[in-house]
């Protein structure tokens, strides 16, 4: 037991004291070694992982440490304390594996700005929370982290604060995140409400142990199921709560890979996962989510087909993923959208590395309009985002073809509109996966003379992580082939039901597989001939029309937000300072100008006439005189 | 209960007091309704000496001696010499608007009437008075009172009186500064 | 040694540092309130090692007056509060210079010793005089060293006294007539005892509330606050926000919800709605406001709103969350009108509009300042946020839609306060130079940061202190 | 030594103040020339002493006469300071009719 505290305090308190190193001393060890600490710090979190995840699987318990109370409540009692089972284990294994990778691709990404310990230091810090988000015992640490990679997400994003515009994303970010945390906080209060406590394991229990008896106050739980389900939304990007995300990719790329498209993000479906017991009792609240999570893939993809900033494509590819994952989760499978969130980490990661080397190459452009032909000067980036690109677009072998095939065969299995609406956005996806590769990679280059002349591929410590991630993206698929899962063996302790509800191999099941390649390969074909033989070009913002403008636009959503809630709301704010304060304020001298006013008018009783005075003196004295005397 | 006093079989005392009541009233009515404040001065000093008269009766013979001295010669004198200073005459009367003399009408009735009534209400206890025999007020037994038990409020009128006396000398000093 | 030691030395500490000199003053009332400190960490211990501490004299014959000072943990929770400030905000202004700095430092100790006195008396006349008391150091603060034009200033200061002080007297004559009731004894035990009707307790509870809504303040007896606020000095506004705020909702918890019981039950709707409508509304003011330390009074109002609505739920846990989220939000907000106040020296001024891109100047501060901002918007990790969720908490438990009101707090505080830190520390670099913080303020801030963040963490201390008194005031609550 | 006031009776003493207090109030309210105002209180004062006086041989006691002393001492220094007053009034304005005297108007 010891060992094991020793363990998870190491696991956690390695980032945090990388996080104190750079913040402290960071300036003064300079670029390279801060970074080299910062990386170092996820690597032994990272060791640590492993270490656990051995123990994991082969004792199959649970780890549980607790540290101190933390908040009393009435009702409930609230530790710190950690539980390290097998799904926060798995998490943590791809948040600080693809975290160590991002921190030593940021060593050269970031070489050249001043502020680079400032940056590990938050990365470093991210780590921190991000792992007790994910090892937290109870929902309040998990809130912990929640909140704390929230705040890191808002210090990266707006790590080049000099940019008001970056900062506007940041703010915009943390705003929309706490949305949905008061929906979890809100939760997080019905289900202490109802289970008085909020630690996994009691709450497990207390649920089970009054679900059966079946009161009224059940009702409870579908609506706490749903707060929790707004808090996720906030956090993996979903309808309505998205909008976030892209504005997010101010920050710079790194962060974009490792918060906004592999770990953060996935905060969500973490949650979802780890409640699992929660939300399988609600199943209206499973359909909401099912819903939404098929819309947002589906109106993420159709944007993400005409954005033209190559970070923008790959951000509403990563909200149409979540929303794949989201659809899983609405099923109840939660293997499978925990199979497709570590897919989705590492071909997204590595993605956002690659475009990050294609945006290092090019000296900060991001326009696709301008790239082009980097294929030759860039062959490592080139071929690891191509690998990316197809595991992104489910080709078969690679690593999304398994996860993204079992969504969308869980969702053919529940529901069929839901599965048409999925399988478009995969082939959507295709479709603006190769439109990147295409305007990026193929054909000529369109920028400027200058930047071609320093066209270049990125140093190892870039081209490694991107190399270590393609091979993921490639193999990632083996931890759970159809029909013969690790992966749902593994995570089977943690549910409910049984986990033999997989699909066996039917021929239903090798048509979808079908489909969902051919619609793949259908994506791909059609970029392959807008952007490769007829060698279209997107056009110049000005000249976009029509639905494309809709989409290019964003449906007007932020302008919609901003007019519906943002507008409102400051008009409200200008009107109550301005006529609500002023109002009361007048009110209170209102009250002090009567009392004047009064005084002023009694003024006029004091004439001054002292015949007057002495008459109604003596009027006063007989009248006192005959009180005391004679009014008995 | 207000008897009227039997004028046939009255003692000499009675006689007296009547008397001097009848001059304090009278003298009291026309001090206030002299037009002349000369003459004022001279009824209120007629009545000061009648109100000494009344002491006399009461047998409180030091005190109707200060009271000669202080009112109807200290008190009176600096009133004459006030008149005298301003000249005032009879010139100087304004003119009394008649609500002001129905109000004191008015206030006057009204007063006597409360007082009186409060008195007769009262019912206090006549016609039992008991004599102790005792001296009570000749000057050696107010003198013992008055500088026993009644030493420091003695001692604070004569500061009183120094204190009015700095305080006159300054307000009727000519302010030389101001002019 | 007893609570009133704490007075003592505060009392004396004034007159010493009204006599040491204009050079020495600053000193020696740090000297003297550090002194405080000391005195009450170990009456502290006394306290925890099972000592009576408390204190009962006879003082007024007629009617019966006792000096009683009684220190239970919820009472020194609060001196504590007020003991540890004290200090951090007199070290605070050492970087201003004030003429006539001996009256000026003499007045701040004055009124740490009326606050501390507000926080222990337990005889309601004792109690008032306290409380008026601590009403007049912060008068002549903020008239005498405010800022901005001497008129106006002097119109808001006024109108704060006066409007303070016609609302105490309301509480005034409910402590006469429940004195009359208790046999004309002021203690607060008898006055406990008084058994009162519906009715009366109803106009009780009023009175008090009077007095207590335009002290904390809750809406819409606010309107001094902004103002005030911002024409006093950043040391009174320290003092306003820090502490004295808090004698208003600790005396929510100590006189008001105690005595009238029935009536706060009755009417605990209303008030908690008030309550978070002082959330609402102070949020969504706070938007639009230019002025650095109008926004952060706006802030205050939302937060202290909450506050009030946590007490109002008169469960455990919301008097708890309340207690917490008092201490909490004292050092928080003199940390962020100290942050105010640093940009005040360097910039010469507080308009947002004005400043911008300090961050790249001034990298500590930022942080610090950060830190501070994330505490105010009750980051979890830090000791807002232990209070603020217990305080949701109880709310949830009375009714969960109070509970989604009040937590508009995180969305709406987390809005104005990063858009204030944007436009005040973010941006391109500012033309004008920033220096970064003097060891001074890196101090004053450091402990700011390690109080906030270590009850963040471990507020176990702060909890096993007051509640144990939190559950003795409820058992007068549900007495009946 | 036989007490006088079985010939004449407290009564009348008494009513005799009344009547002169009266009086006094009525010059008071009466009369607008400020120094027969002052003689109107000057009459007030000695119809209590009168009243203390006799009360004083009522009870048989020597502190009604004492009293009466003080009032006479607190009567002297109020005239004293009156006419004083009054004086410097009648120097500034002219004239020491009490409708003139308007300062008091708030």
């Amino acid at each position: 037991m010891e060992m094991d505290t020793n363990l998870a305090l190491l696991l956690v308190l390695t980032p945090f004291l990388g996080f104190l190193i750079n913040v402290f001393f960071g300036k003064s060890l300079g670029k390279t070694v801060s970074g080299a600490i910062g990386t170092v710090a996820v690597a032994i979190s990272f060791i640590v992982s492993v270490l656990l995840f051995n123990q994991i699987t082969s004792t199959g318990k649970a780890i549980e440490v607790t540290l101190f109370d933390w908040i009393q409540i009435s009702n409930l009692k609230i530790n710190l304390g950690f539980l390290l089972d097998q799904l926060s284990v798995l998490w943590l294994l791809f948040v600080t594996g693809i975290g160590s990778l991002i921190h030593l691709y940021s060593i050269s990404y970031m070489h050249d700005d001043e502020n680079i310990h400032k940056f590990f230091s938050y990365l470093n810090l991210f780590i921190f929370f991000m792992i007790t988000l994910v090892i937290g015992s109870n929902l309040l640490v998990l809130f912990i982290g929640w909140e704390g990679v929230g705040l890191c997400s808002y210090l990266l994003i707006g790590f080049w604060h000099k940019n008001q515009d970056y900062n506007d994303a940041a703010k915009k970010a943390f705003i929309m995140n706490r949305i949905g945390d008061l929906g979890l906080l809100i939760g997080i209060f019905l289900l202490g409400y109802y289970c008085n406590t909020l630690d996994y394991k009691l709450m497990y229990e207390s649920i089970h142990y009054r679900a059966t008896l079946s009161d009224e106050s059940f009702t409870i739980i579908p609506l706490a199921a749903l707060c929790l389900f707004i808090g996720a939304c906030g956090k993996s990007a979903q309808i309505p709560l998205y909008t976030w995300l892209p504005d997010a990719m101010a920050g710079p790329t790194p962060v974009s890979a490792l918060i906004h498209a592999a770990t953060m993000v996935t905060a969500g479906i973490f949650m979802v996962t780890r409640l699992n017991f929660v939300f399988d009792l609600a199943h209206d609240v499973q359909n909401v989510i099912a819903i939404i999570g098929a819309i947002t893939s589906l109106v993420a993809a159709t944007i993400g087909l005409v954005q033209t900033d190559i970070k923008k494509v790959l951000a509403y590819s990563t909200v149409s993923q979540l929303g794949l994952m989201f659809l899983a989760l609405g099923f109840g499978a939660y293997e499978v959208a925990v199979f497709h969130v570590i897919t989705h980490a590492f071909f997204k990661a590595c993605l956002f590395l690659g475009s990050g080397s294609v945006i290092h190459g090019l000296h900060g452009e991001q326009d696709m309009r301008k790239m082009g032909g980097l294929r030759k000067a860039m062959p490592i980036t080139f071929w690891t985002m191509m690998i990316s690109s197809l595991a992104i677009s489910g080709v078969p072998f690679f690593s999304g073809f398994f996860s993204k095939d079992e969504i969308l065969m869980t969702a053919f299995h529940h529901s069929i509109p839901l599965y048409v609406v999925g399988s478009v956005a995969s082939i959507m996806t295709a479709f603006y996966m190769f439109r990147l590769m295409f305007l990026t990679f193929f054909k000529e280059f369109r920028g400027t003379e200058e930047q071609k002349h320093h066209l270049h591929e990125s140093g190892s410590l870039i081209t490694i992580p991107l190399i270590i991630l393609a091979i993921l993206a490639t193999f990632g698929g083996l931890i759970s082939l159809p029909g013969n899962s690790w992966l749902n063996e593994y995570l089977a302790p943690l549910f409910t039901k049984a986990a033999g509800e997989e699909h066996h191999l039917g021929t239903t099941e090798y048509t979808l597989m079908g489909v969902a390649v051919v619609g793949g390969l259908l994506g791909i074909l059609i970029a392959y001939i807008k952007y490769f033989k007829q060698d279209n070009v997107p056009e110049s913002d000005e000249n976009i029309t029509g639905v494309a403008k809709v989409l290019y636009n964003k449906y007007y959503v932020d302008e919609a937000y901003n007019a519906i809630f943002v507008q409102p709301i400051n008009a409200l704010s200008k009107f109550f300072r301005d006529y609500i304060e002023t109002g009361l304020s007048a009110l209170v001298f209102g009250l002090g100008k009567v009392t004047n006013k009064i005084a002023f008018q009694g003024r006029r009783l004091q004439s001054g006439s002292i015949g007057l005075y002495l008459f109604v003196f003596v009027l006063g004295m007989c009248a006192i005189i005959s009180y005391i005397f004679l009014a008995q | 209960m207000i008897h009227i006093p039997d004028f046939a079989n009255a003692t000499t005392v009675q006689v007296i007091f009547c008397f001097l009541a009848f001059i304090t009233v009278i003298t009291a009515f026309l001090t206030i309704f002299s037009r002349n404040p000369i003459h004022s001065a001279i009824y209120l000093v007629i009545c000061f000496f009648s109100i000494a008269g009344h002491y006399l009766l009461l047998n409180a013979q030091f005190l109707a001696i200060v009271h000669i001295i202080v009112y109807s010669g200290a008190i009176m004198i600096l009133f004459l010499f006030t008149i005298m200073l301003m000249n005032l005459n009879e010139r100087h009367q304004v003119h009394k608007p008649r609500i002001t003399r129905l109000g004191a009408i008015v206030s006057f009735c009204l007063i006597v009437i409360v007082l009186i009534t409060i008195f007769i209400n009262s019912k206090p206890i006549v016609g039992d008075y008991d004599s102790t025999g005792e001296d009570f007020q000749s000057i050696k037994v107010l003198g013992k009172i008055l500088l026993n038990e009644y030493m420091v409020p003695f001692e604070f009128a004569s500061i009183l009186l120094l204190v009015a006396m700095i305080g006159t000398v300054l307000l009727s000093k000519k302010e030389k500064l101001n002019k | 040694m007893n609570v009133s030691t704490i007075l003592i030395i505060l009392l004396i500490g004034a007159f010493a540092t009204y006599f040491s000199g204009d050079k020495l003053a600053s000193k020696v009332a740090l000297l003297f309130s550090l002194a405080a400190l000391g005195c009450s960490i170990v009456l502290l211990n006394n306290y925890n090692a099972g000592e009576n501490i408390s204190l009962i004299n006879a003082w007024i014959a007629q009617p019966k007056i006792s000096f009683a000072l009684n220190a239970d943990g919820l009472g020194l929770a609060m001196v504590l509060l007020s003991a540890a400030l004290t200090p951090v905000i007199i070290f605070s202004s050492f970087g201003n210079d004030y003429k006539n700095s001996k009256a000026f430092y003499g007045l701040i100790l004055f009124m740490a010793f009326a606050m501390t006195g507000t926080f222990l008396a337990s005889d309601g006349l004792l109690y008032y005089i306290f409380w008026e008391l601590a009403l007049i150091p912060i008068y002549f603060i903020a008239l005498i060293w405010g800022n901005g034009d001497a008129e106006e200033r002097r119109k808001a200061v006024v109108k704060f006294f006066i409007y303070t002080l016609a609302g105490s007297l309301f509480m005034l004559t409910a402590f006469i007539y429940l004195s009359q009731k208790a046999n004309g004894s002021f203690l607060i035990e008898d006055l406990y005892k008084v058994q009162l009707s519906a009715c009366e307790q109803f106009w009780i509870f009023l009175a008090f509330f009077l007095a207590y809504a335009i002290k904390i303040p809750i809406i819409p007896f606010h309107t001094w606050q902004a103002n005030v606020y911002q024409k006093a000095p950043t040391v009174g506004t320290m003092l306003l926000s820090g502490i004295m705020l808090k004698m208003g909702l600790y005396s929510v918890i100590r006189w008001q919800l105690p005595i009238a019981p029935l009536a706060a039950k009755e009417y605990m709707y209303i008030f908690i709605a008030l309550g978070i409508a002082g959330v609402i509304y102070g949020s969504i003011v706070a938007l639009r406001q230019n002025d650095l330390k109008k926004l952060l009074a706006y802030s205050s109002l939302a937060h202290v709103g909450l506050i009030a609505a946590g007490s109002y739920t008169l469960t455990l846990d919301g008097l708890r969350g309340a207690v917490l989220q008092m201490i909490a939000h004292g050092f928080v907000v003199v940390g962020l009108f100290f942050a105010a106040e640093v940009i005040f020296r360097r910039f010469e001024t507080r308009e947002i509009a004005q400043l911008g891109g300090i961050r790249t100047q001034s990298p500590k501060f930022t942080s610090m300042f950060l830190i501070l901002v994330l505490a105010s918007v009750a980051l979890p990790g830090t000791f807002n946020f232990v209070g603020e969720f217990t305080v949701l908490y109880s709310l949830s438990q009375i009714n969960i839609w109070f509970a989604v009101l009040g937590g508009t707090t995180i969305i709406l505080g987390a809005y104005y306060m990063l858009r204030m830190f944007q436009h005040v520390m973010l941006g391109e670099t500012n033309s004008k130079v920033f220096a970064d913080v003097t060891l001074n303020e890196g101090i004053s801030f450091a402990v700011i940061i390690a109080v906030l963040l270590f009850f963040g963490f471990y507020p176990k201390p702060i909890t096993d202190l007051i509640t144990p008194s939190l559950e003795t005031i409820l058992q007068v609550i549900n007495k009946n | 030594m036989d007490n006088i006031l079985n010939q004449i009776g407290i009564e009348n003493y008494i009513f005799l103040s009344v009547v002169l207090f009266c009086i006094g109030i009525f010059g008071v309210l009466y009369r607008r020339n400020a120094i027969i105002v002052f003689m109107s209180i000057e009459i007030m004062l000695n119809a209590v002493n009168l009243l203390f006086v006799a009360f004083s041989t009522y009870h048989q006691d020597a502190q009604g006469q004492v009293f009466v002393f003080f009032s006479m001492a607190v009567a002297a220094a109020e005239v004293a300071v009156g006419l004083a007053i009054l004086v410097s009034i009648f120097r500034n304005l002219g004239s020491i009719s009490i409708d003139n005297l308007k300062n008091l108007k708030g």
